[in-house]
């Protein structure tokens, strides 16, 4: 019961905020939000006893992606003041979609769907496993993604970088 | 022996083909070339057509023959090849003849002529087809002679669309009267001859042969005879009915029978001795030939049930009295020859209808020799009428007055007199006219068409008795009156006052078929006519007769009867008579005296009863008309709209897009199709707006769109 | 235990907030925030099933992972053509590039 | 665990990170004018061995520590790959060489997107196909926005770059589904527990959304309309050797994957995404085709082409089958066929477009008027490789045609067939527009221009390629159908 | 011997690739050495199929007959595809008729076109391979090879070569070409799905859907879009008469010649043998087709000004006979015509049509020839603008009534034979609509000397606007013609060789395809 209740604050903090990231006129403050709601995903990947990924999420999501994010908006600023509307022309249609997406995506995946449900805790060596997994069965994808780090680095300093001189 | 056969037609065509390719440029050989061929083609011809009439019951159930395999079709093979049987035999002792005969006289009359080797080659031409036609022991063979002659007819009437001899400028009405003369010709004859080819495409079907051996056979005709067939309109028809009228459009065509006949008055614009060879003699004969060539067929079928023949006497008697009419209200010299032409070859078809197979044949050979020789001396005299009139222009006579009238050699309004200034021609004129008219016992033309009507008479045919006894009686007023008005009296005009008589080789070829004109006929006199019969003892017709048995037609000899013969002669003297009252009794003006007293009737006649109009109106304009319509259903009415629109949308278009639009969208169903893809790309491509967040909402819209429409 | 749906429908909201960040903000850097979130939901998901129906399974934490290191790539690479396209156009509003269109 | 079969498995995968590195080290080390050769050599060099060990192994038929498979599919697409990456770096050494200083990172980048094409072709587990299509493509956003100086280029990255990443999102979320569903991301694995008894029941709610997700990412990829506006623009955009393997191995790529993944993990979901597929294959082909119809621009007239392919390409997937006995034309060696003469065919293309770009500046239908005279040698590749597009035998494009049209037949797909067919002959329009330009039009006051040595010899190897597939058909046909059916399980 | 008939084919079929690819290698500025190699080249394979016309016509015909000089190579053997090639009598003489064409045209192209040489011979002589191939190929994928393969040379002879409205007009025959053959492709695709094999003389004994007359029909509708388009018969028609006027005059001279007798001859080899029931079934929509070509092509001829589209409506027309031939068989093949007076009907129909493939390519080629020389000197096409050139150009003036007079069937040359049979056989098979077509006889004759004749020949000649213009044909043209005047003038009057072979294969096709003789 009380884990429900702490669900549903987690998730009503989570869900505000990221409501907030795409609503809110400024963008540092939506960036803001979006740390925010990235702490609301890695407290509910506790809630989900995944706690190394509610760590990789903070780490990652908040520490690596968030603060590029606003090194982003902070590099880009020039013009980003609140003079022009944050909203696109298609603000409406795209609003439209997405609720009827939503509902249709609840309806179907929450409501009509039974999935299989098993009710076992998680292994205590879960930790251990994934990490033999990473090595083993999952290596290829673990060093592809290892590769990848390293090319979209790469890509991404010989693109952001100063014009040449 | 018989492969020589072959030569026959051979050697003009020869003589053709070396005129053409090699001695175009020498007149002179290229006409000895063409007479030479021809000559040596006579003589064979001879050769055949005499050892087949000495031994006439030999040679009508074995003609000579050469034969060759020609093409396999299915699982048979046609044979084709040439034959020379008793008909044969008559036809080849008068065409090569007359061939050579007219080409000897074409000499003289086409002296001067630019194109005077060219028109060696189509007379060449013209008797390989002739010749070849009768020849052909195969309808399949003898059709493509028939359609040869029809192209040499077509070049030789059209010849002077160019010019002619001894003209200085360019008679620019003559050349387009003989452009659409020729055309008018072949395309007559080919609705006739495509009607023809139908019905040989049938009988060869029904028959699996076109040879006339195997066609004309008493088992096969009788399987024809018997066998029924549902047509349109008509509902049950006999084969051998159906076929033999098909057949005979051919005929209608090649013989200018009505409704067919248009063309033939107009051929006239050829020089004259093509008209005395092809449209008189030979040529349109040839429908007749063919007729009782094909005999069988049309007699197979027993008498009350026989359509075909029927068909035939109706459009031989009709034609026969028809062009006769038109024959006495006409101006021009030729013209009044051609109707008569018209007019004989009716009688032909009139007896093969009434089943006179030998007195068709009989006036067929008559009528070529006459016919020629009347053909001949027209000509000669309008070429002397021609010259007259250069005289006449030469001496600064100032203008004449022509009643209003342009000057024509061929009207016979402009002669008169002429007798004394072209004696040979006159006399020989008149000898042809004669035997035309039918002048009894002496001449030709007097025992040819006694026997038609006399057959007529005897098989109770008594309609066609009467319109043919008619027919005669306006023959000879309408020779009769061609005579006076041309030789008799005082001549009208300077012309004729300064023509004078032709050159010899004009001359002798008209002198030598006189003598045909008159003594021809006298091989045919019957068995039973009083006095003269027991004499000559009707050598043609027993000839023809033993041909007729071969054939297995049974002929009943035609006992003498009094009645029609009186009726025929009246008819003829009658006819003369009132032609010499009318035109020989008094000196003549530019009008005809009859112009007046007829009036409307004249106007109708003298307008050939407005055919040639009718056709202009209605079939010809149609073609026109349906083929304009249609092209433009093709070409123009369908795409014009549509580049219309095309056009319209393209201006609101970039300017690349009209380009593209002027460039490449012409056309109808294809044009649409580019047209709809065009927009709808265009459409299209507005969807690609270049922001990439119109492509997300895209991907969001349709992912819901397809989940809405696949989970609900 | 919180039942499995719960998570599922935070996701699902999680994602479709996160597609209509994408739709309709200008800022590409919003876009991409917005497609942050949709990558998290994706990862919601995940782990709510594997918490739920396979925990003795590995396999979806390590898509996670996978996922998280691919975000960061993205981001990474993502941001760095914001950059460019900042020095190209004094811009980052996605909605005024359309050089290539139609 | 790893052991050292499995290594060799791996080999091409290997070759291919060792070259990308050996490129930088090279252009690091190297002084400029040696690099200029250099780098593209060792690049090709590095592709060449991989070839060779790709094709070392053909025939295998196993899976590699449980997320790749080595068989013949896998093979015959990375052989694939390899070639017309070589050909793509032949036809960029001037090209790029002209346009940026970065080239040693350029031909690590194109490695490195190989790389991520043999592990897309090659998963066999969701894990490794997201990771696989996902490094392909930030490889190639990176690839796209390489001239980063220039406008165009930049705004055709970041438009495939959110096209991409929304894109991906939403197909993780289809595999999210699927993976709830069945507990695992093993692709063959997930084909059993979709038969078991208690996913049965669920079908009915998930195998739609999951089928329509997936493939989303799937469809990105291979550009299927309506999931196909960012490639237009991309590959207007991009420096047109990448524009020559984003529409061939790129997209190849996305086929492959979408083939595996419904064929092995989705087989008794058949009905569902075929019937998807169907719809998409008819829409691609038809507003691709019309689409070029109006363009103005060779290269984005070649892009939209490409789209309009992708149908015909889709054709294949959506008449699949496995007939009795190994038979040819069950669909898949369609696919197989197409791509490998699409990628010699519409590599060509591209690259007379890169070729025209170099002589003349830029690449509009006007540019290409009076070719014939003034570059005749391109004029006659781009010629080519237009009628192999519109399937004209006997170059490569109809031994395509003929295997996809074959299974659509079939399986007696009568409209398809028909809308296959007018779009074959539209498409024929928009081609021979460019035949006409080139041929008909004259234009006496253009300069000629010369073609650069690399691109000669890709162009011949190219127009090699497209008579070679066209005229010794039987030896794709023996590949594909082999591929195919081993990937079908006969 | 044996080596002649293993490889007569296949060195007729490749040898003017080689030549194309010889000529490709010469400079482009030694035009004349182009013009001679081309020349020269395309001579080999005129002999060798004069050779092979003799040959088959001495040891086969009238014997075994049949597809000889067969060769058989697997090409994809998955597939069941093989580089099958063969002539049986009805392709040999095609193929003499195209070898004969080819070197007609290469030679009078020689002394007109100076612009763009080297790739004009390329093109043609690819082109010619591409023609052989289809008469020869005896598999269905290698038919469809060389069928296209032909397609692309002719697209660039009008594009390059052509008139004024050049572009448009080759945009417009590879287009349609191509909806018609992309259909043929798929129905191809649909036989190979029944019997597992591409090779068309195991087609012909499997007579796949033989008991499936909705399957048959839709394989048949697919190949039928495909050839009929290119016979063209009407309503598919609308390509050819801009095509023809657009394209240079050797151009249309093998349009006409060849490229028409292409589709015609896909009738007789592919769905004849191989889908006898749906030619059957569908043989009378053929005969109505026919015959709406050849009453509609002459009547729009009729209303033609332009010289060159008036003689490529005559096609129209002309090929209607084909399509009325062939129908008319397909009609006896049903067994249910209760009239048929004759068995062999069907037969002569099929030589009928046959010989008019043959006959209409001698005889439209030399009149485009002739159109084309008229072109050169006076640069219109405009009937009206001429006349009275009978006297001004004599030669040509009667070179052309011979050709013309050809065209309109006259007996005693070529084309009178092809009508003859095809009405000899269609009469007995369908009466009524052979009656109405016969209408178009009457209408050819019509146009020919009405529209051409009477305009460009008879009449007066407009001094002014021609004066010295106009010359008479000079030697090369004289040559480019004269082989063709001299088969009109001896198929006119001896058919027979040509009869023989194409009546053999008449019985032949019918036998195959179950016809009770």
């Amino acid at each position: 019961m009380i884990l429900k209740v702490v669900f549903l604050l987690v998730s009503l903090f989570t869900v505000g905020s990221a409501l907030m990231v795409v609503t809110h006129k400024n963008l540092f403050s939506s960036a803001l939000f979006l740390v925010a709601s990235f702490f609301g995903v890695a407290a509910l990947y506790v809630l989900l006893e995944a706690e190394f990924l509610a760590v990789a999420q903070v780490l990652i999501y908040v520490g690596a992606i968030a603060t590029l994010i606003i090194f982003a908006i902070m590099l880009t600023r020039g013009m980003m003041s609140g003079r022009t509307s944050p909203r696109n022309d298609q603000a409406a249609w795209a609003g439209l979609a997405s609720v009827v997406l939503g509902l249709v995506l609840l309806y179907v995946v929450v409501f009509r769907v039974q999935w299989p449900v098993v009710e076992k805790p998680v292994p205590p060596d879960t930790i251990e496993q994934l990490g033999r997994a990473l090595v083993g069965r999952y290596v290829v994808p673990f060093e592809v993604a290892s590769v990848l780090l390293l090319a979209a680095l790469v890509g991404a300093v010989l693109i952001a970088r100063e014009k040449e001189v | 022996m018989d492969t020589l056969l072959v030569l026959i037609p051979a050697l003009p065509f020869l003589a053709f083909i070396t005129i053409v390719l090699v001695t175009n440029h020498d007149k002179r050989l290229s006409a000895s070339l063409t007479i030479g061929a021809t000559a040596l083609s006579w003589l064979l011809g001879w050769y055949f057509a005499f050892r087949a009439l000495l031994h006439p019951e030999h040679y009508a159930e074995h003609p000579m023959a050469w034969t060759v395999p020609w093409f396999p079709g299915g699982h048979t093979v046609f044979v084709t090849g040439f034959q020379v049987d008793l008909l044969t035999a008559a036809m080849l002792f008068m065409v090569p003849f007359l061939c050579l005969l007219i080409f000897i006289y074409s000499l003289g009359y086409m002296e001067g002529d630019p194109r005077f080797s060219r028109f060696f080659a189509y007379l060449a031409l013209f008797a390989t087809g002739m010749l070849g036609f009768i020849l052909a022991d195969n309808m399949l063979l003898a059709f493509i002679f028939w359609e040869l002659m029809g192209v040499c007819s077509y070049l030789l009437i059209g010849f002077w669309s160019f010019r002619k001899p001894g003209e200085t400028h360019i008679d620019h009405a003559q050349v387009e009267r003989a452009r659409r003369a020729s055309l008018k010709a072949f395309i007559t004859t080919r609705v006739g001859d495509t009607v023809m080819l139908a019905g040989m495409v049938l009988l060869y079907a029904m028959t699996g042969s076109l040879r006339w051996s195997e066609v004309l056979a008493p088992h096969t005709l009788e399987r024809l005879a018997e066998q029924m067939t549902q047509m349109p309109v008509f509902g049950d028809v006999r084969w051998a009915t159906l076929l033999a009228i098909l057949v005979f459009w051919g005929a209608i065509g090649k013989s200018a029978q009505f409704p067919l006949h248009v063309w033939l008055p107009d051929a006239m614009e050829g020089p004259t001795p093509v008209s005395a060879l092809i449209h008189a003699a030979t040529m349109v004969s040839a429908g007749v030939y063919l007729i009782i060539r094909t005999f069988p067929l049309f007699h197979v079928v027993a008498h009350g049930h026989n359509g075909a023949m029927w068909f035939v006497a109706f459009i031989g008697t009709f034609t026969a009295l028809f062009a006769a009419t038109i024959g006495v209200a006409q101006f021009d010299i030729k013209r009044v020859l051609a109707y008569s032409t018209i007019s004989q070859l009716g009688y032909m078809f009139a007896a093969l209808g009434i089943g006179a197979y030998v007195a068709a044949a009989f006036h067929l050979l008559m009528h070529a020799f006459f016919k020629a020789l009347l053909f001949l001396g027209s000509g000669s005299v309008i070429h002397a009428m021609h010259h007259g009139h250069h005289v006449a222009h030469e001496h600064a006579h100032g203008e004449e007055d022509l009643g209003g009238l342009e000057f024509n050699p061929n009207d016979m309004r402009f002669m008169g007199g002429l007798m004394k200034k072209m004696p040979i021609t006159a006399w020989t004129f008149i000898a042809g006219g004669l035997s035309l008219a039918a002048f009894p016992i002496i001449t030709a033309g007097f025992w040819s068409k006694d026997e038609i009507l006399a057959e007529a008479w005897h098989n109770g045919h008594m309609w066609v008795f009467w319109t043919l006894a008619v027919a005669a009686f306006l023959t000879a007023f309408y020779t009769g009156r061609q005579i006076f008005m041309t030789f008799f009296g005082e001549p009208r005009t300077e012309a004729a006052r300064h023509a004078h008589e032709s050159p010899k080789t004009m001359t002798y070829p008209l002198i030598i078929l006189a003598v045909f004109a008159i003594a021809g006929g006298w091989v045919g006199i019957p068995e039973t006519f009083p006095g003269l019969g027991p004499l000559v003892k009707g050598w043609f017709q027993s000839v023809m007769e033993i041909q007729a048995e071969a054939l297995h037609i049974h002929m009943e000899p035609v006992p003498f009867n009094p009645v029609p013969a009186l009726i025929s002669m009246t008819m003829a003297l009658g006819g003369l008579l009132v032609a010499w009252l009318i035109y020989g009794t008094r000196p003549l003006g530019f009008e005809d005296p009859l112009e007046r007293p007829l009036n409307g009737l004249w106007q109708v006649l003298y307008h050939k009863y407005w055919i040639d109009e009718i056709y202009q109106g209605t079939i010809i304009a149609f073609a026109k008309w349906f083929a304009v319509f249609l092209y433009k259903v093709d070409d123009v009415w369908i795409i014009d709209p549509l580049v219309d629109k095309v056009g319209r949308f393209g201006r609101w278009l970039a300017f690349s897009t009209r380009r593209f639009v002027d460039e490449q969208i012409i056309d109808r169903l294809v044009n649409l199709t580019a047209w709809v893809s065009n927009v709808l790309g265009e459409w299209f491509r507005q969807i690609q707006t270049g922001q990439v967040q119109n492509y997300l909402l895209a991907i969001a819209l349709t992912v819901t769109v397809l989940l809405l429409l696949t989970v609900f | 235990m919180v039942p499995l749906s719960w998570y599922l429908a935070v996701a699902a909201v999680l994602f479709v907030l996160g597609l209509f960040g994408v739709l309709s903000r200008r800022n590409a850097v919003a876009i991409l925030m917005g497609v942050e979130l949709m990558l998290n939901a994706v990862n919601i998901n995940l782990l709510a099933f594997w918490r739920y129906t396979q925990p003795e399974n590995v396999a979806g934490l390590v898509f996670a992972v996978i996922v998280l290191t691919v975000a960061a790539a993205e981001a990474a690479v993502g941001l760095a053509l914001f950059i460019a396209l900042y020095r190209l156009r004094e811009s980052v509003n996605v909605d005024e590039i359309q050089l290539l269109k139609g | 665990m790893l052991n050292t079969l499995n290594v060799v498995r791996l080999l091409p995968e290997l070759i291919l990170l060792v070259t990308a590195l050996v490129v930088i080290f090279v252009d690091l080390y190297a002084r400029r004018r040696t690099a200029l050769w250099l780098l593209p050599g060792v690049s090709i060099a590095g592709l060449v061995l991989a070839f060779v060990a790709a094709f070392a192994q053909w025939g295998a038929q196993e899976v590699v520590a449980g997320t790749l498979a080595a068989d013949s599919f896998a093979f015959y697409f990375k052989l694939v790959a390899a070639v017309t990456v070589v050909l793509v770096i032949l036809a960029s050494v001037r090209y790029m060489r002209e346009r940026t200083r970065f080239l040693g990172e350029f031909y690590a980048f194109l490695l490195v997107a190989t790389l991520a094409v043999f592990v897309a072709v090659s998963a066999t587990d969701l894990i490794t196909v997201y990771l696989g299509l996902e490094t392909l493509s930030i490889v190639s956003y990176v690839l796209t926005g390489f001239l980063r100086d220039d406008k165009r280029s930049n705004e055709a990255a970041i438009k495939y770059f959110l096209y991409g990443a929304v894109a991906s999102a939403i197909m993780l979320y289809g595999f999210s589904l699927l993976y709830g569903l069945t507990g695992t991301t093993d692709l063959a694995e997930i084909a059993r527990r979709l038969q078991a008894g208690d996913v049965l029941a669920n079908l009915e709610w998930v195998a739609w959304p999951a089928v329509i997700l997936a493939a989303v990412g799937f469809a990105f990829k291979a550009s299927l309309v309506p999931f196909h506006q960012w490639a237009p623009d991309a590959y207007e955009g991009a420096p047109t050797p990448v524009t020559m393997f984003l529409s061939t191995v790129s997209k190849a790529t996305g086929f492959a994957v979408m083939a595996r993944v419904f064929l092995t993990a989705m087989p008794s979901l058949g009905e569902y995404w075929m019937a998807l597929l169907y719809g998409l294959a008819i829409l691609t082909m038809t507003v691709g085709n019309l689409i070029a119809l109006r363009q103005t621009s060779v290269k984005r007239m070649l892009a939209y082409s490409s789209i309009a392919h992708a149908g015909f390409i889709l054709m294949g997937l959506v008449a699949v089958t496995a007939p009795a006995g190994g038979h040819p034309f069950n669909g898949l060696d369609g696919v197989l066929m197409y791509v490998v003469a699409y990628a010699f065919t519409n590599a060509g293309a591209f690259a007379v477009v890169a070729a025209v770009e170099d002589g003349t500046g830029d690449a509009t239908l006007d540019n290409f008027a009076g070719l014939i005279a003034r570059a005749p040698f391109l004029a006659a590749a781009m010629l080519i490789f237009l009628l192999s597009l519109a399937g004209v035998p006997p170059l490569a494009g109809f031994a395509a045609k003929l295997f996809v049209f074959a299974p659509v037949v079939r399986q007696e797909y009568y409209a398809l067939a028909v809308v296959a067919l007018v779009n074959a002959v539209v498409a024929a329009g928009y081609y021979l527009k460019v035949v006409k330009q080139m041929f008909f039009v004259e234009v006496p006051e253009r300069p000629a221009f010369a073609v650069a040595r690399g691109m000669r010899w890709a162009l011949w190897l190219m127009i090699i390629g497209v008579f070679g597939v066209g005229i010794f058909m039987n030896w794709f046909a023996f590949m594909s159908v082999r591929s195919a059916a081993g990937m079908l399980g006969l | 011997m044996a080596f002649f008939e293993r490889w007569v084919l296949t060195i007729i079929l490749f040898w003017p690739l080689l030549a194309s690819l010889w000529v490709l290698l010469i400079p482009k500025e030694q035009e004349d050495r182009i013009r001679r190699v081309s020349i020269w080249m395309s001579v080999v394979p005129l002999v060798l199929a004069a050779v092979l016309f003799v040959d088959y016509g001495t040891r086969f015909l009238g014997g075994t007959g049949g597809i000889q000089y067969e060769v058989q190579v697997t090409w994809i053997p998955q597939l069941g595809a093989s580089y099958h090639i063969g002539a049986d009598a009805l392709s040999v003489p095609l193929i003499f008729l195209t070898a004969l064409l080819t070197t007609l045209s290469l030679y009078y192209s020689a002394r007109v076109i100076k612009h763009r040489v080297k790739e004009y011979f390329f093109l043609f002589l690819l082109l010619e391979t591409g023609m052989f191939g289809v008469f020869m190929a005896l598999d269905l994928v290698l038919f469809y090879v060389f069928w296209e393969v032909g397609l692309v040379p002719m697209f660039f002879l009008i594009g390059i070569w052509g008139h004024e409205n050049r572009m448009y007009a080759s945009l417009k025959f590879f287009l349609y070409t191509l909806v018609g053959s992309v259909a043929m492709l798929l129905a191809f695709l649909a036989l190979y799905f029944k019997t597992g094999t591409f090779d068309i003389v195991k087609l012909t004994e499997m007579r796949p859907f033989a008991d499936d007359i909705v399957r048959a029909s839709l394989v048949f509708f697919g190949i039928f879009l495909g050839l009929a388009i290119k016979v063209p018969s009407w309503p598919f028609h609308t390509w050819l008469p801009d095509a023809h006027t657009e394209a240079p005059t050797a151009g249309s001279v093998i349009l006409a010649g060849i490229l028409l007798k292409l589709g015609a001859y896909g009738f007789l080899r592919i769905l004849l043998p191989i889908l006898p029931s749906a030619f059957a079934y569908w043989g009378f929509l053929m005969v109505i087709l026919g015959v709406i070509s050849i009453v509609y092509g002459a009547f729009v001829c009729m209303a033609q000004t332009d010289l060159k589209r008036l003689i490529a409506y005559s096609s129209v027309s002309h090929m209607g006979y084909v399509m009325l031939g062939l129908g008319a068989a397909g009609v006896a093949l049903t067994g249910s015509v209760p009239w048929l007076a004759s068995k062999d009907s069907a037969a002569l129909a099929m030589d009928g049509a046959m010989l008019q493939m043959f006959n209409h390519g001698i005889i439209t080629g030399a009149l485009f020839f002739l159109v084309g020389i008229l072109y050169e000197r006076a640069h219109t096409r405009d009937l009206t603008a001429f006349g009275g050139l009978s006297a001004k150009l004599p030669y040509y003036y009667g070179i052309f009534m011979v050709a013309g007079f050809a065209s309109l069937g006259l007996p005693g040359l070529a084309g009178f034979w092809s009508e003859f049979f095809v009405f000899r056989g269609a009469f007995d098979i369908v009466r009524i609509w052979a009656a109405i077509g016969a209408i178009g006889v009457v209408v050819t004759a019509g146009y020919i000397l009405w529209r051409i004749v009477a305009n460009v020949f008879l009449g007066e000649f407009n001094e002014e606007r021609w004066g010295n213009k106009l010359w008479d044909m000079v030697g090369y043209e004289k040559a480019t013609l004269w082989p063709l005047i001299l088969i009109m003038f001896f198929l006119g009057l001896y058919p027979t060789p040509l009869v023989n072979f194409f009546n053999s294969a008449a019985v032949e096709l019918l036998t195959k395809a179950g016809f009770m003789f």
